[in-house]
């Protein structure tokens, strides 16, 4: 086999990726980027989710928990600290992964509905947390003063390096979500996602593995929140902790295809998309989360294996291009 | 079964991208081809159609609706050269939610090409909106968003005809000091929101200079429905008024839950929920409350009193906004939402007028010099670097809920002044 | 003093409510092994319902409880059949995604007719006094009748043969559906019955809240914080632990802020579900 | 002759019932040693607290030499001990490819992806089952999942398989070969536990034998020894001369 059909699954991946982000780079309108930028976030945590709940199974219903984890840590740095953008990046991500390494040895041991229910308190208590806690502005959050952006070289082009820094976590999301997936490691998640008792019988060290995986999952997240409450300019509890959003992205990740490279990606873009079209349609606009919720339940009783699992399941050949 | 569900959603999928595709095509539409002497100022704005503020925006749009409709009817605005200035809008739900909101307005200012913004309603949206009318040297003209904070984080675009929430209180205070020289304690039952936790701060240390004891100072959660917990704080730390709320649905729950329980105050200031029409719905439990109001029809902002004051009248009066705007929304009385929906477009007007173009840097440049006096009353904004854009010319009114012939009717009573009827003291 | 009495008698009340909706929630987990996530807006569904009874038929708010049983009865069997029936042996996520999924289209249909709006009640039984305490009637009035319901799902599943089944289904369905039970019937009753509870909760809290179509949601995770409180699939354990909640709910504001309630009451959660997830009080295994 | 496993005094209680009590053995290095008894003897049990599944109430596993009592389970497999279980396993919606590699890469020997790949399809090669590797392992029949659950163990190149029931639901010819399998295995050196109601066949490849009743160890020894067994014979069949014909069908 040539050495780049090896890595096609991935080429595909980073490709879709690419021509989004060059998309408003060649229309050269700041709304096209403005678009682009919310598929991207959605992409990029849609990937991010996979890695747990595709990978390995576990349905994290609260993840949204580390974007605004990482957002506030970041927002505090920038904001109070006065750190620049990039170590604020790294330490936001930085800290959401030790948070979810420690709190993923404690709530991985639960399983199923357990676990979901688990994530879902997890991002309550956090969210309650921080609507207490002074130091992080309790319930009315934090803001960035404007001048911050002269560090940047103005407003205009502080927003066009956001939007650079966003099409690389993307593209690193992805390459880690390839790398995961068709690694060892990776492996060993999917032998847990099917059954976590015979994976342990084989020898796959179960709780470490879930354990990283968490810790993966959610990097990601938190280093997006960080760059998105930068470009807000503001923080507040409740918009950096919506539990809508942490479904939405299952909800992504399934319309794709979960346990797929490519499925969140499609299924981002094509959510995103769609709401989008759903909003500004005027006979669904009033009902825009019903026909969403439709949707939603076609997927979960008919084609649970997404988009692209089902296209992979029905035409095997495309495996190797589809990962 | 299952291929042909699968064969529906990617045609709907498919559907999506092409449509997203083409979706300029039904995004609003902006200025036709302008006759010579005709120019058209494109106005942009999210309200909040559906959502929390679905109530407070949709009258804030009605008012400002309003005004553009009638300065349309009479032929635009014209400028000293004999230019027609046409006005279109520019507008979409931003669903009382600041995940869109950035988004929304980046499409309004480079998509929609809009002259000049409006805020959203609320200072949370308002605070994400002003950083994408900064980012593309935009004038935003902000009503609805009185938290102060958000004309002091460096902007020079954005101006606020609200009185800021800082002085949204303090009147309440002198009131109760006026009325109930006997009170020493005061409890601050609060929502925690930016724009409420602003108002109660400064009213706090503004009723600690004057001596009172604050005896309790408490925030609770945007969505509280249940007051029993604060309601016993109340009566446990033997506060003789209470100051406080938020928005209109906890205010008015707030209300209806003190009353229930029987609880004794001689002052009660509650804010936002009371200067709504709809607060007379509580029926006893409305009798006596106390609320800030931005604006009231009974306001006696008039051309006489400009002169008084010494500023320069501008638009039509108190009067005549009401009749309009009760005419043209089927009888729905104004509140102070419409009329600040309204006065931002008074203040676009004048601006546009003072400037005498539509360039953006010569409206700035009258509105950093406006000091002015409409039915909303006095509008001058602050124009040093550290608080640029916060209003500094408008001032609040105190209204109470008072039994009159027909029922209950809100009366204003502070300042003194204006005041139609003397406060009611202590609540009966 | 006073004020601890005041603030745990609220508390408790509510507590009462809490303890029906979260029985609905544990029953049908209890059973079936599936995570409602649609009982939040079930709860508002039985909000406006009232609403609608009371405000515009005019009838009295609780003859119009009657029937708002009955329409969270029917409602409950019309989703079970259309939608939990096929995911009950599916993995945990579909049950949740398709639970999710009908949240979403009553929350939306639910915006589109009401918008999301407060909506109120506006009925008074004026209040009363005892020894220091003031109580609300109306609150009293619900406190009673989630006992009396109580009682009565105690009675039905003890004493009733449809009762028995559900216990049988809930035990083992497989042996139950060899003695000859029903068990898609029973089933579906017991959906049926998870909601009419969630209903009559909302129903409740109508007669004395404020309420949007949203508003079932703060309920919903407080039924969460309920059920594995008390065991998840114990329904006598979720009245307890409603018990329990309205308590912390009563005492935590007696010395610190309010707004600390809900972390005490999340973080509590996550506890429980990490050191005993089976609850305070045993639940299925 | 080296001792690979020792069981010292094994006692599993669950609650009040005593599932497995005072259970000790030694089993020599290459050799396939039969466990037998009625449902319910507490067989899968035994299998369960070696290897990990449950921890011991009392007593002691020792595995070359290290005492190994409620080590987890993916130590043992680790440790160089794999098992195939009664009810099969598989891992559905992996290909029958990556199921025997995620034996070869997690179990004794830890082979990296690239080695391991090669190594799963000789195993599959092996069990016979070359031609499905690419199909989903839910795909496959009950015989097929049952040697997919015996190349998962083997794929680790363990020193010890605990196989609890692979004949369970085969047809005559298959459990020929199965047997025959298994006697390969041994032949490569591995040693093997195997539970097994299938007397015949168990019989015939066993090199001891150990029965368990109620939890408790009733005889052990060779085939011939335990066929003879009165106490085996009347716990196990309940009517003893009905079994003494069965048991010297099973030798012939």
């Amino acid at each position: 086999m040539k050495n780049w059909q090896k890595y096609l699954g991935l080429i595909i991946s980073l490709l879709a990726v690419t021509l989004l982000a060059v998309w408003p780079l060649i229309t050269s309108k700041p709304v096209d980027r403005e678009v682009a930028f919310t598929i991207l976030k959605g992409i990029a945590l849609a990937s991010s989710l996979n890695i747990i709940l595709g990978y390995t199974g576990y349905v994290s219903f609260g993840h949204i928990v580390y974007f605004g984890l990482g957002g506030y840590i970041g927002f505090y740095l920038i904001s109070q600290q006065g750190w620049s953008i990039y170590p604020s990046m790294l330490a936001g991500g930085l800290i959401a992964g030790l948070f979810a390494f420690l709190l993923g040895k404690a709530i991985l041991r639960l399983r199923g509905a357990y676990f979901a229910l688990a994530t879902i308190g997890v991002n309550m208590a956090v969210l309650s947390f921080i609507s207490n806690f002074d130091l992080l502005g309790g319930p009315i959050g934090m803001t960035l003063n404007f001048n911050i952006y002269k560090e940047y070289g103005g407003a205009a082009q502080a927003l066009q390096l956001i939007f650079y820094l966003m099409v690389a976590i993307t593209l690193i999301t992805i390459i880690v979500s390839y790398l995961v997936r068709t690694s060892k490691f990776g492996l060993g998640l999917l032998a847990i996602r099917e059954d976590e008792d015979a994976a342990e019988v084989m020898g796959v060290v179960a709780p470490n593995l879930k354990t990283w995986a968490y810790v993966l999952s959610a990097i990601f997240p938190g280093v997006i929140g960080v760059l998105f409450f930068f470009k807000n300019g503001s923080i507040e509890p409740h918009p950096a902790f919506p539990l809508h959003t942490s479904i939405e992205l299952i909800v992504m990740v399934m319309l794709g295809g979960q346990g797929t490279v490519f499925g969140p990606i499609l299924g981002a873009a094509a959510y995103q998309r769609m709401r989008g079209l759903l909003l500004t349609t005027p006979i669904f606009k009033n009902i825009q989360l019903s026909v969403a919720g439709v949707l939603l339940l076609i997927i979960v009783l008919f084609i649970p294996a997404g988009v692209v699992g089902w296209i992979r399941n029905r035409f095997p050949i495309t495996r190797r291009v589809l990962q | 079964m299952k291929r042909t569900l699968f064969t529906i959603l990617t045609l709907l999928l498919a559907a999506s991208f092409l449509l997203g595709a083409c979706q300029t095509g039904t995004e609003p539409e902006v200025a036709e081809e302008a006759k010579p002497d005709e120019v058209t100022l494109v106005i942009g704005f999210t309200s909040s159609i559906t959502g929390k503020y679905e109530t407070s925006s949709g009258r804030q749009v009605r008012g400002f609706n309003l005004w553009m409709d009638q300065v349309n009817d009479a032929g635009g605005i014209t400028l000293s050269d004999g230019t027609v200035v046409k006005l279109e809008v520019a507008t979409y739900d931003d669903e009382s939610n600041t995940d869109r909101i950035q988004e929304l307005y980046t499409r309004l200012a480079t998509e929609d090409n809009a002259d000049l913004l409006i805020s959203p309603y609320s200072s949370g949206l308002t605070a994400a909106a002003s950083i994408i009318a900064e980012q593309n040297g935009k004038v935003m003209i902000t009503t609805g968003a009185a938290a102060d904070s958000n004309y002091q984080q460096g902007y020079t675009l954005v101006f606020q005809i609200y009185t800021p929430a800082s002085r949204y209180l303090t009147g309440a205070v002198d009131l109760l000091a006026s009325v109930g020289p006997e009170v020493t304690k005061v409890a601050f039952v609060y929502e925690d929101t930016k724009f409420s936790t602003g108002v109660v701060e400064a009213a706090k240390a503004y009723a600690e200079g004057m001596g009172y004891e604050v005896v309790l100072y408490e925030g609770y959660a945007a969505d509280t429905s249940d007051f029993g917990p604060f309601i016993n704080k109340i009566v446990d730390s033997g506060a003789e008024a209470i100051l406080g709320g938020g928005h209109f649905q906890d205010g008015s729950t707030f209300a209806r839950q003190l009353h229930e329980k029987g609880v004794d105050t001689n002052l009660f200031a509650l804010l936002v929920a009371p200067p709504e029409p709809d607060f007379a719905d509580l029926g006893e439990a409305a009798l006596g409350v106390i609320g800030p109001s931005q604006w009231e029809p009974l306001a006696a902002y008039t051309p006489e009193s400009a002169e008084v004051a010494g500023v320069e009248w501008f638009g039509p009066s108190s009067d005549d906004f009401v009749t309009a705007y009760t005419g043209a929304y089927d009888g729905e009385e104004p509140s102070y939402h419409s009329a600040g929906g309204y006065a931002a477009g008074v203040v676009l007007q004048n601006a546009v007028l003072t400037a005498d173009s539509t360039d953006p840097v010569a409206i700035k440049a009258a509105l950093d010099a406006m000091d002015l006096m409409i039915f909303f009353g006095n509008i001058k904004f602050d124009t040093s670097e550290e608080n640029h854009g916060l209003q500094i010319g408008h001032s609040m009114i105190y209204i109470q809920w008072q039994e009159g012939e027909d029922g209950l009717s809100k009366q204003v009573v502070w300042p003194k002044a204006g005041a139609t009827s003397d406060a009611i003291y202590p609540i009966p | 003093m006073d004020f601890l009495l005041a603030s745990l008698s609220d508390g408790l009340l509510i507590g009462f409510i809490y303890g029906i909706a979260a029985m609905g929630l544990s029953l049908i987990f209890g059973v079936m092994d599936v995570i409602n996530l649609a009982h939040g807006p079930v709860i508002a569904l039985g909000m406006f319902s009232l609403y609608l009874l009371y405000s515009v038929l005019g009838l009295h708010p609780y003859f119009g409880l009657v029937i708002v049983a009955v329409v969270g009865l029917l409602l409950g069997m019309i989703m079970y059949a259309i939608v939990v029936r096929r995911v009950i042996d599916a993995p945990h996520l579909s049950s949740l995604l398709a639970t999710f999924a009908v949240n979403m289209v009553i929350i939306g249909l639910g915006t589109a007719v009401f918008s999301t709006a407060p909506y109120n009640v506006d009925f008074s039984l004026g209040r009363f006094s005892v020894g220091p305490v003031t109580l609300i009637a109306t609150r009293v009035i619900g406190a009673l009748v989630a006992i009396l319901v109580t009682i009565g799902l105690y009675i039905f599943l003890y004493k009733s043969r449809p009762g028995r089944y559900i216990r049988a289904v809930a035990n083992n369905k497989t042996a139950a559906e060899l003695v000859g039970v029903p068990s898609n019937f029973i089933l579906a009753l017991s959906f049926g019955i998870g909601t009419m509870l969630a209903a009559l909760a909302g129903a409740l809290i109508a007669t004395f809240f404020p309420f949007t179509i949203l508003a079932g949601g703060t309920y919903e995770l407080k039924s969460f914080v309920i059920v594995v409180l008390g065991g998840l699939g114990n329904p006598v354990g979720a009245l307890v632990g409603g018990l329990i909640l309205g308590l912390i709910e009563g005492i935590i504001p007696t010395f610190m802020e309010t707004t600390w309630v809900p972390v005490v009451e999340f973080v509590m959660f996550v506890m429980i579900l990490l050191v005993r997830p089976t609850g305070l009080f045993g639940a299925k295994q | 002759m080296t001792i690979l496993l020792q069981v010292e005094g094994l006692t599993k209680k669950f609650g009040g019932l005593t599932a497995l009590s005072d259970v000790t053995f030694d089993l020599p290095e290459g050799q396939i040693m039969g466990l037998i008894g009625p449902n319910g003897a507490g067989k899968t049990t035994l299998f369960n607290v070696v290897n990990g599944v449950y921890p011991a109430t009392k007593g002691k596993v020792i595995f070359k030499g290290k005492d190994v009592t409620n080590v987890k389970t993916y130590e043992m497999a680790q440790l160089g001990l794999a098992r195939t279980h009664q009810i099969v396993k598989p891992l559905n919606e992996l290909s029958v490819l990556d199921n025997v590699i995620v034996g070869a890469c997690f179990g004794r020997q830890g082979f990296g992806l690239g080695k391991a790949t090669p190594i799963a399809e000789e195993v599959l090669e092996f069990v016979d089952l070359a031609d499905r590797s690419d199909q989903l392992a839910s795909s496959l029949n009950i015989a097929q999942k049952k040697r997919l659950e015996m190349a998962r163990a083997l794929a680790a190149q363990p020193h010890l398989i605990l196989m609890d029931e692979v004949l369970a639901g085969l047809n005559q010819s298959e459990i020929t070969e199965m047997v025959e399998t298994v006697r390969k295995i041994r032949d490569q050196g591995i040693t093997i536990i195997m539970i097994e109601h299938v007397m015949e066949a168990v019989m015939k490849v066993s090199d001891h034998m150990i029965v368990l009743n109620f939890g408790a160890q009733i005889a052990e020894g060779t085939p011939e020894v335990i066929q003879s067994n009165p106490a085996v014979i009347e716990a196990y069949l309940g009517d003893p001369k009905l079994a003494q014909k069965l048991m010297q069908k099973a030798m012939e």
